[in-house]
């Protein structure tokens, strides 16, 4: 893991509230995983925020992030202009074990905010050959992305809990449109959107992205915790996640 | 600059030291740099049995700060001895072992276990976040006497204990500490807070109340301190809010000989080392020629000598 | 939206004050706003006589807040009746005026004095700031209680008790005040903190210790008024660290009824106006239809309802 | 008295740690006299920073401030760059009363940076008709400016302390070689430095300007207060002064 100043090299609105972020920096190199994620500092706020590796490109040394404006520290990230640097730590966690997924065709079922971490992740299991169906659920039109890039994927199936894009609901509500032959699912968004898929799918091989705020990103708080069914009894969520097996982790 | 200073159990090569439940057993920081470079490191709070903690969210940010309600989440002190320590002795830096529990008798007992693997023990009589305990012991003068005796008692090594800002007199608690025996008094914990969510109308925290620490609560440690050393004749392992090497200083002149470094850890991982490398320059600085010097500086009537501004 | 309020004496229009001893006696601030759109005014704290209070520097920066140590200097409770409520009460808004003391007789005095001119008083029982009385009675229940009882029997209007911080148990500060009779509470005053200037390596303030106000509080206030608010029936002020209208929300959620603003106005001295501009629209945003559905929200349980993060 | 975003027109390097810095605004055609202050927010820092009015505009609706990096708040404005703006209320205070200044020449004393608000005073005195001799006091020759500004308004007699510029020592050194033949002094400094002026002083008419902590800037939290000589028994520098006539306040 690193603690580096990366300079900003794109920075543009995606959908409501949503922007992209690219950042270039030595830390593109020593991502592991499609699903891991950054922290980052941002000037007047306490605590870093944690935001997925939506896509990098250890060549280029980019990193490009997604994230959608919740409370004052995304808003201020938004003033960021080209050119200025952030200090970012990372990468950090497991992401999605992609060179372990040894399937023909995996299901992927993003939730708003939750899309980003499966995009490259995605593109990684298409390049090793793997084919892929998304389902991606977003509030509104308004608040859809990366469509058009999932598209060129595979097959894509988009809900909105309004109806104004795609099927009108929640991405558990697609899940019948989706023909059976995927061996594994993987899952980003809300707690609840992923308890809900990881209980319609039992007897599917899943992983899941998680989230939980956090103090130090990096295993030493404990503030990340999720209850584990193993004997150690938990899970930090920045170190030993954000991804984990569906089945690993309590649901709450 | 020799930044030496020796302290009951403690021959701390530099004063600047990571603080209990912020660097958890020192693995994660380690792959940032060499703990062997710290003055020495205080462990993650041991209790009898593993404990999972409070439930999530478990942190808040605030301004200039932070809350968390942690509970006290350990694998228990025999894992700790086990698992946790060996690892920390490779990079042979003084230890010292963050004691908690809920009743006397626990304190004892962990205490007894932990105190032949460490240099020196902290007693956290002061951790706001558990139900069970803990929290009276640190704002009652006559129990805070009593689980220090006991564990003064049965310890291998000198005890630190740790004294809770929430309290009306804190002088009344370091003093309680001192004439049961102990050889060192840490301070401050964490200030109970809390934050509401307006869009749940609950508060952030699972747990309800959390302890705020970081640069919002310097000002109170400093105060206490400042009290604190004027009152008692055992050194003072001074923490809350430290940021920069001149907070160091400021911690330093108001009666602290060494000092912990707690949340700033999670905004710079490298914060204890960095702070560790300016020390010397910022000594020079304000003038001073070792870190003796400036120990309880504050306390001194020194001659003003008012310069010209320009 | 209707931000009326009523509280014991006090018809406020909207629940936004300014804090006592940050707005002085309101002339200052009317060049900026007419002051008719507050809700109240507290006024600067009436001793007796004319006080000139401590040496400079009487404040220093702090992270996210400040200390102050002004020492409770004003012109005497009759200069006050005399030269400063005229001005105000041609403003037509209610007025509250903060009594301070060394002694219960002095309290009285005050009192008996004023509060034929105002609409409530606020007993000041926790300014840190003076060495003579005015703080044991902030941390002493008994004391607390004698003063309040002795005051609410020669005011002639309600009497709101502004509790101290620097208080092991906040609640029994606030049972002591509703037992001896107090309308309700006002809360918080000011933690005790210190800095020290490593140039000249003595505190910042002259006083030595100041009062640590702003953002950086606020977290503690509101953990203290969500556990006063669940003990005692009397409404609660609530101040420490309000910056914004979220902020009146999150006060009004953990059983303010109506807010008090202090060192913000020396960032912004239009904030007071400001936040009553924007409170209805906070209000809404948070799916209030009025304000005495906010106040308190944070101790009803509701029904959680998740929503697709998106 | 306004609160106002005004927008950096120049800011530049004087001297060693001093900064001119030049803001535009509506709040330059408030200003009354030289002498008196603005009160700055800068991003990060709870208090605002009172600097005095070192030369104003009220045609071009100009203000210049000239500044001196003693701590984290000022050493954080001079990384403000032209184009952005600041949170300045003002103007505060009472200036020097040039209009009241009868006199046919005035003594400056200024030491430090003490030495700006006095720039536009002796400006206006000039203006005025008044002849100005002016000693201006700095630690070293790094530290000097306004040197060659002063020279344009009449005598100067520079001093430093360690001698590299001008006459060694303080300014009340080169009291001995101004002519006696002025009226008035007015001076800015630290209090040690105005004492010492006004002890050496006794019988001309003076005026000097202070400094102290602030909370608000503008009369209501009583941080600021000097003891003075009146009835009250006080006065406060933020609106009261910061100049005050010789003997109207204790000089501790
Ligand atoms: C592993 C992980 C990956 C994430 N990836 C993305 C992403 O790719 N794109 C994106 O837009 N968001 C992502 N998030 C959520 C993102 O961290 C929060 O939306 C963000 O921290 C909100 O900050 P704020 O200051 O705008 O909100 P505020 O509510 O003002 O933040 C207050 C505090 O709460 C924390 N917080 C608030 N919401 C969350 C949350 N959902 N998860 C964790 N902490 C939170 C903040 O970090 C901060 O400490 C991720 C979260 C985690 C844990
Ligand atoms: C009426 C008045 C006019 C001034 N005019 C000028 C000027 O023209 N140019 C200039 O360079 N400086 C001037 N000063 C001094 C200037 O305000 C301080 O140097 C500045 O506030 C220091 O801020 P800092 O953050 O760099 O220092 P820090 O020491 O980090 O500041 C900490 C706190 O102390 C306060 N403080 C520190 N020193 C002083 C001081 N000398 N006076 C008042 N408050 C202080 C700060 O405002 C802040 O609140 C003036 C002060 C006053 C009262
Ligand atoms: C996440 C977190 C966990 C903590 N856990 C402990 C603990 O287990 N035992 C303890 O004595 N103090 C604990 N503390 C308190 C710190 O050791 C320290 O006293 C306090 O945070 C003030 O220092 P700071 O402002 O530098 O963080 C914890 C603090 C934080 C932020
Ligand atoms: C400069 C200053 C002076 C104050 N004077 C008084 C006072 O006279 N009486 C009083 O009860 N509180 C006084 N207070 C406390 C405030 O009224 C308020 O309780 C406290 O500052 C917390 O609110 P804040 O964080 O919004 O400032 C003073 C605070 C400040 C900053
Ligand atoms: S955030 Fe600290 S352990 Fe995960
Ligand atoms: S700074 Fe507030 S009265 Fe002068």
């Amino acid at each position: 893991m690193k603690n580096e100043r990366m300079i900003i090299v794109r920075h543009e609105k995606l959908a409501r509230d949503t922007h992209l972020l690219m950042l270039e920096g030595d830390l593109a190199r020593d991502i592991a995983d499609p699903g891991q994620f950054v922290h980052v500092k941002i000037d007047g706020f306490y605590l870093r925020r944690p935001i997925s590796i939506a896509d990098y490109d250890p060549l280029n040394d980019t990193v490009t992030l997604i994230y959608k404006v919740m409370g004052n520290g995304t808003k201020a990230l938004t003033r960021f202009q080209i050119g200025e640097n952030l200090d970012v730590l990372g990468p950090g966690g497991q992401g999605f074990p992609t060179s372990q997924i040894h399937s023909e065709h995996v299901l992927i079922i993003g939730g708003g905010i939750g899309v980003p971490p499966l995009y490259s992740t995605a593109k990684k299991l298409k390049e090793n050959g793997v084919a892929i169906t998304s389902i991606l659920g977003f509030r509104s039109r308004e608040d859809a992305f990366l469509v058009d890039e999932f598209r060129a994927l595979g097959e894509v199936h988009v809900t909105t809990e309004d109806g104004s894009l795609g099927r009108s609901g929640r991405v558990t509500d697609a899940l019948p449109d989706v023909k059976d032959n995927y061996q594994h699912y993987l899952s980003c968004g809300p707690t609840v959107m992923l308890k809900a898929v990881a209980d319609l799918l039992p007897d599917k091989e899943g992983y899941l992205s998680m989230e939980e705020r956090m103090g130090c990103g990096i295993g030493a708080c404990f503030a990340c915790v999720v209850e584990s069914k193993d004997e150690k009894g938990y899970k930090r969520i920045c170190c030993d996640g954000p991804v984990f097996k569906a089945g690993e982790v309590v649901l709450a | 600059m020799n930044l030496s200073v020796n302290l009951p159990g403690l021959n701390l090569k530099n004063p600047v030291m990571p603080a209990s439940g912020c660097f958890a057993f020192g693995k994660e920081f380690a792959q940032f740099y060499d703990l062997s470079t710290l003055g020495a490191v205080i462990m993650k709070a041991a209790t009898k049995e593993r404990r999972f903690g409070n439930g999530t969210p478990r942190v808040a940010e605030t301004a200039s700060g932070m809350l968390n309600a942690i509970g006290l989440q350990n694998p228990g002190v025999e894992s700790i001895i086990s698992d946790e320590i060996p690892f920390l002795k490779n990079h042979h830096l003084p230890i010292i072992a963050n004691v908690a529990g809920s009743t006397v008798e626990e304190y004892v007992e962990v205490a007894e276990k932990i105190s032949p693997h460490v240099d020196a023990i902290e007693l956290n009589i002061s951790c706001p976040n558990v139900k069970e305990g803990g929290v009276q012991f640190g704002t009652d003068p006559v129990l805070a006497k009593e689980v220090t005796r006991h564990v003064v008692e049965v310890s291998h090594v000198p005890v630190y204990v740790k004294l809770s800002p929430n309290v009306t007199d804190v002088v009344e608690m370091a003093l309680a500490a001192e004439d049961a025996g102990a050889s060192g008094i840490s301070m401050i914990n964490t200030l109970t807070g809390m934050r509401i969510d307006p869009k749940t109308r609950k508060p952030v925290i699972a747990n309800g109340t959390g302890g705020l620490s970081g640069a919002a609560i310097k000002p109170i440690s400093i105060r206490m301190i400042h009290q604190v050393y004027q009152a008692v004749s055992i050194p003072i392992i001074g923490m809350g809010g430290i940021e920069t090497a001149e907070d160091v200083l400021e911690y330093l002149l108001a009666g602290a000989s060494a000092v912990a470094i707690g949340s700033a850890n999670f905004k710079n991982p490298f914060i204890c080392k960095e702070i560790i490398e300016e020390l010397p320059a910022v000594l020079a600085r304000y003038g001073f020629s070792n870190i003796m010097q400036a120990i309880g500086g504050a306390h001194v009537e020194k001659v003003e000598t008012p310069v010209l501004r320009s």
